[in-house]
């Protein structure tokens, strides 16, 4: 019976037990496998990490061969920064205790990035909850980041991450979204058109400027995912026709006339109408940006206003240096689930790694999701198992 | 008098829509009696009359016989899975979900009359996300402008002032007729 | 400006906002919709139950139709039972305060079954984390809930759902499950290959009787999944190789000798080889009880032995009166995501209505989810969005 | 000397070992030391010597090559998303999770060696389930008991013990030779 019973037992066993046991060991040499737990390799440039509404959490993948290396946790409508130096991931995400019910906590969670172990939750006074967005971010010093909230109005929340603790608040009435710039400084965008600077001194009051309104929000509304470059304040925004604006952020920041993408690639600029046919910037995150090359790449679908949700047919490569069109990259339609009458399941997010080899990330909401290589086009592989609305890179 | 957070949040998003005047306290007073009101107002919303208006793509394709479907009239800038695939209606919280005080607002024709209404969309809140299929999974953008104008976007979850914040389904409430 | 702002603006609007305005009503009569909540019709024999590891909730569905009708919040690794009046539903769930990690919560919830609306989260001192088992179940009188739990020993809390509180905990080494029988008595199967019945009063040491063992849990172990008529004590029980036990539970419970499915079905007794090829039971939940006519329907497979978890490709239906097989339904093979190996992604879990007319529910891991006719096998509708590996169905 | 959860637990599994004999102290007694284990010991579990054995219909389709799939050999048993598919290895946890102190444990014929091998089935834990896709979703049954035979089981989720008992993947770890 015990003999029996020990066929596949729950046994807990040692190299004392051999002795305890009274069995000979094995001279073939094969030795037992420990039970052990991998490490994450540093950050390179071809990793990048996906999440979303549904994920319980960021999938670290490596680009370059489309394998999951590991994942970091995260709750409700989560956003994901990255340490400059790599050494630390942050979450900024909100849980109730008892599921969608009980006491709701938000925080900014701190993760080793070598054991992905939990370092610090810094709880919040609050968190917006919006599907991702620039809504959360940290500076280009890695000390601080800064956190969009909405009630009981309009605000950013600033954690000190060195003292892992909350700074301040500051109001940004009528604004939204976290551009860092500088050691103490972010921008927001306002639904007046204007831009808004803010500085956070360690103590004492925040400076907050606003540009001139610059852009109709009414109109044609910049997107919210515009691309700062944290460490010079270079800052790109883009709007829902297909107008690109350069900023210089800081104190006092400045905005560039607007280019046309449409123009770029041979085309009338892009209107307004709700049956204007033209070739236009749609999806979630629906651009990435190369801080190196000053490339953007930015999905596009041919369709009419108020198609700013639709997903991108091509990848538009622009050189925001000489605001040209650089490439057209066709991307293989999705087949949609047969099921709605939408024509919404094109490619919704797109993501670049920032070194000399850019590697295109490509999600959408049916798994058909892929890496391209940037400077082609072309095609490299699938990414298994990739899924949600959200991708971040090492680097930016 | 103390203000309450769904108080001062109706302030602020009165301000934005007042352009930062102070004519807050009008539509802050209104806010709270929505479920009483039985007859559609004529509401000044700016929008071409529906006959001689060029038609957005989701309004050239939209349908008034099956609310389970994203291209149902009044969906033109739902955001998010149908209450009605759910056990709830195209103004109907599922059974043990708590409509959102709070909403933000569109204008969506509606292809029997050819007019235009004033549609409220309001989140169902206070449980996990429903696991309808991706055909119900919507994502209307007419007139749909970014987070920093939040009345207008669809992306946030309009579950401020319920019991709890989590997002179950998307209603789409008519609650007027557009001028 | 105003008006331009008011175009898909946030506006809280209500009938006295009419005068407030000064604009006129609509003489049409068309009347502004009222947002409300529904309420869920009262069970159907037709309305069934589905929840899985990854659901967050138990889906409500409409057999008839096919449709949703609505859900119950869960928590991790959930059970479901319904009240025998069908006025409450009753979770075992656990929940950590922070997702994965923080404050641990189990408990059993009860849900209003018109509203749907929380009425208690009962505490309870620890529950077994078991994918979907007859690890929870109420008595017929619906006054109290047994919930098997493992740490430290293997025990059963039992609720007190009158007073919506714990009772107490009754240690049952070495057996596991519940299978409710009476007012005040549960009986539980045993490593040991008998059945340990348990007698609990309201107050004072709970009595344990176990039979004379009568099955070999290490050769032909009987699977956690029987059935037991709450109101009788009368239950099924059916091993690995397909031999059926009835039981007769009670303080002092009785068990039949045991009859072959494959002997029913003209076929030779199955045994216990892993080259044995025979028609053999399988799955998740892999078995259904229709009470009122006595009939098992089972998920058969051609497998060799230790194919018990592999998925079904036919339903038997048994007349457990008469112990012969009535029908053989065969189910359409389910495609392979075409990614791996395996060959299981046949039906896995099953549930029958306790009607007259009785629904057959079919769900696999691929959403090719089915509704039959119990009496026919005819295939009558696909189940929208149905998933995950837990049935439940009113009046069992 | 008071006891731990963990304790009582393995007195628990190894009075069930023992058919509710005395002889629990033996195996409690080796229970904690595992991970510092380098020479696989020859351990008294009862099974036909693998070269005569008819063997199982994983056996016969088992693989020794890659361990993010189904069929590799040491997965005989293992219910569950691998961990191999998951930043982990057959017998690794991926980063940030944690193997459990207490497993089951099946055994396994190698297809290289033709020699069946104990394996402890370890679950890694504190994090929630990892994403990968269904191609990683297992349900390995060679020998596998109901759960009244708990030690045997693999629809427990095996974290007792660790910090938090949540579920994240499937490792396998090859601990022993059978005799």
């Amino acid at each position: 019976m015990l003999r029996a019973a020990l066929n596949n037992a729950l046994v807990l066993t040692s190299l004392a037990s051999t002795s305890l046991l009274g069995l000979p060991c094995l001279a073939a040499g094969v030795t037992a496998e420990v039970s052990d737990v991998a490490t994450l390799t540093p950050n390179t440039p071809h990793r990048f990490f996906t999440g979303g509404f549904r994920e319980p959490g960021f999938i670290i993948f490596d680009g370059d061969s489309g394998k999951m290396e590991g994942s970091i946790p995260a709750g409700y409508i989560a956003n994901l920064a990255i340490a400059p130096d790599n050494s630390q991931f942050y979450v900024a995400e909100t849980y109730w205790a008892h599921g969608a019910r009980g006491k709701r906590d938000d925080m900014v969670t701190i993760y080793d990035a070598k054991t992905l172990n939990l370092v610090k939750e810094i709880m919040l006074p609050g968190r917006a909850l919006v599907s991702r967005k620039q809504n959360f971010d940290i500076n280009a010093a890695g000390s601080r980041a800064y956190v969009y909230i909405m009630l009981p109005v309009a605000s950013v929340v600033w954690v000190d991450l060195k003292k892992q603790s909350v700074g301040g608040t500051v109001e940004i009435p009528g604004c939204a979204q976290v551009f860092p710039w500088g050691e103490q400084g972010f921008s927001s965008l306002c639904g007046d058109g204007s831009l808004a600077s803010v500085t956070v001194p360690a103590s004492g009051p925040a400076k907050v400027t606003h540009t001139k309104p610059f852009f109709d929000a009414n109109s044609d509304p910049i997107f919210d995912d515009g691309f700062v470059d944290r460490a010079t304040g270079k800052a790109i925004f883009f709007s829902y026709t297909g107008l690109v604006y350069e900023a210089k952020l800081g104190p006092e920041s400045t905005i560039s006339a607007p280019w046309s993408i449409q123009k770029a690639a041979g085309y009338a600029a892009a209107g307004t109408g709700v049956q204007e046919l033209a070739w236009r910037p749609g999806g979630a995150q629906l651009a990435a940006f190369h801080k190196a090359s000053g490339k953007l790449f930015v999905l596009m679908h041919p369709g009419n206003f108020w198609t700013h949700k639709h997903g991108g047919t091509e990848v538009w490569v622009l050189d925001t240096k000489t605001h040209a069109l650089v490439s057209r990259f066709p991307l293989r339609a999705v087949p949609s689930s047969g099921l709605g009458d939408d024509a919404i399941p094109y490619y919704m997010n797109i993501g670049v790694s920032q070194d000399a080899k850019p590697l295109l990330y490509l999600l959408n909401d049916q798994g058909n999701d892929v890496v391209m290589d940037a400077t082609t086009g072309e095609q490299l592989r699938k990414i298994e198992f990739a899924a949600g609305n959200n991708i971040s890179v090492p680097g930016y | 008098m103390s203000k309450s957070p769904i108080d001062m949040l109706s302030e602020r998003l009165t301000r934005k829509l007042a352009g930062f005047s102070s004519r807050r306290s009008f539509i802050a007073r209104l806010g709270m009696a929505l479920a009483a009101a039985p007859v559609l107002p004529l509401l000044p919303v700016a929008r071409a009359s529906a006959a001689d208006a060029p038609k957005t793509d989701f309004e050239r394709n939209a349908q008034a016989t099956d609310a389970t479907k994203c291209n149902y009239w009044k969906y033109c800038g739902a955001d998010g899975v149908l209450c009605s695939c759910c056990g709830g209606g195209s103004h109907t919280c599922p059974p043990g979900a708590e409509p959102s005080p709070i909403s933000w607002i569109g204008t969506c024709l509606n292809p029997q009359d050819h007019r235009a209404y004033v549609i409220a969309y309001r989140d169902c809140c206070g449980k996990p996300a429903c696991s309808a299929g991706k055909s119900c999974w919507c994502d209307g953008a007419d007139r749909e402008l970014p987070t920093y104008r939040s009345p207008l976007n669809n992306d946030i979850i309009w579950c401020f002032g319920n019991a709890s914040a989590t997002y179950h389904c998307s209603t789409a409430a008519m609650v007027g007729l557009a001028n």
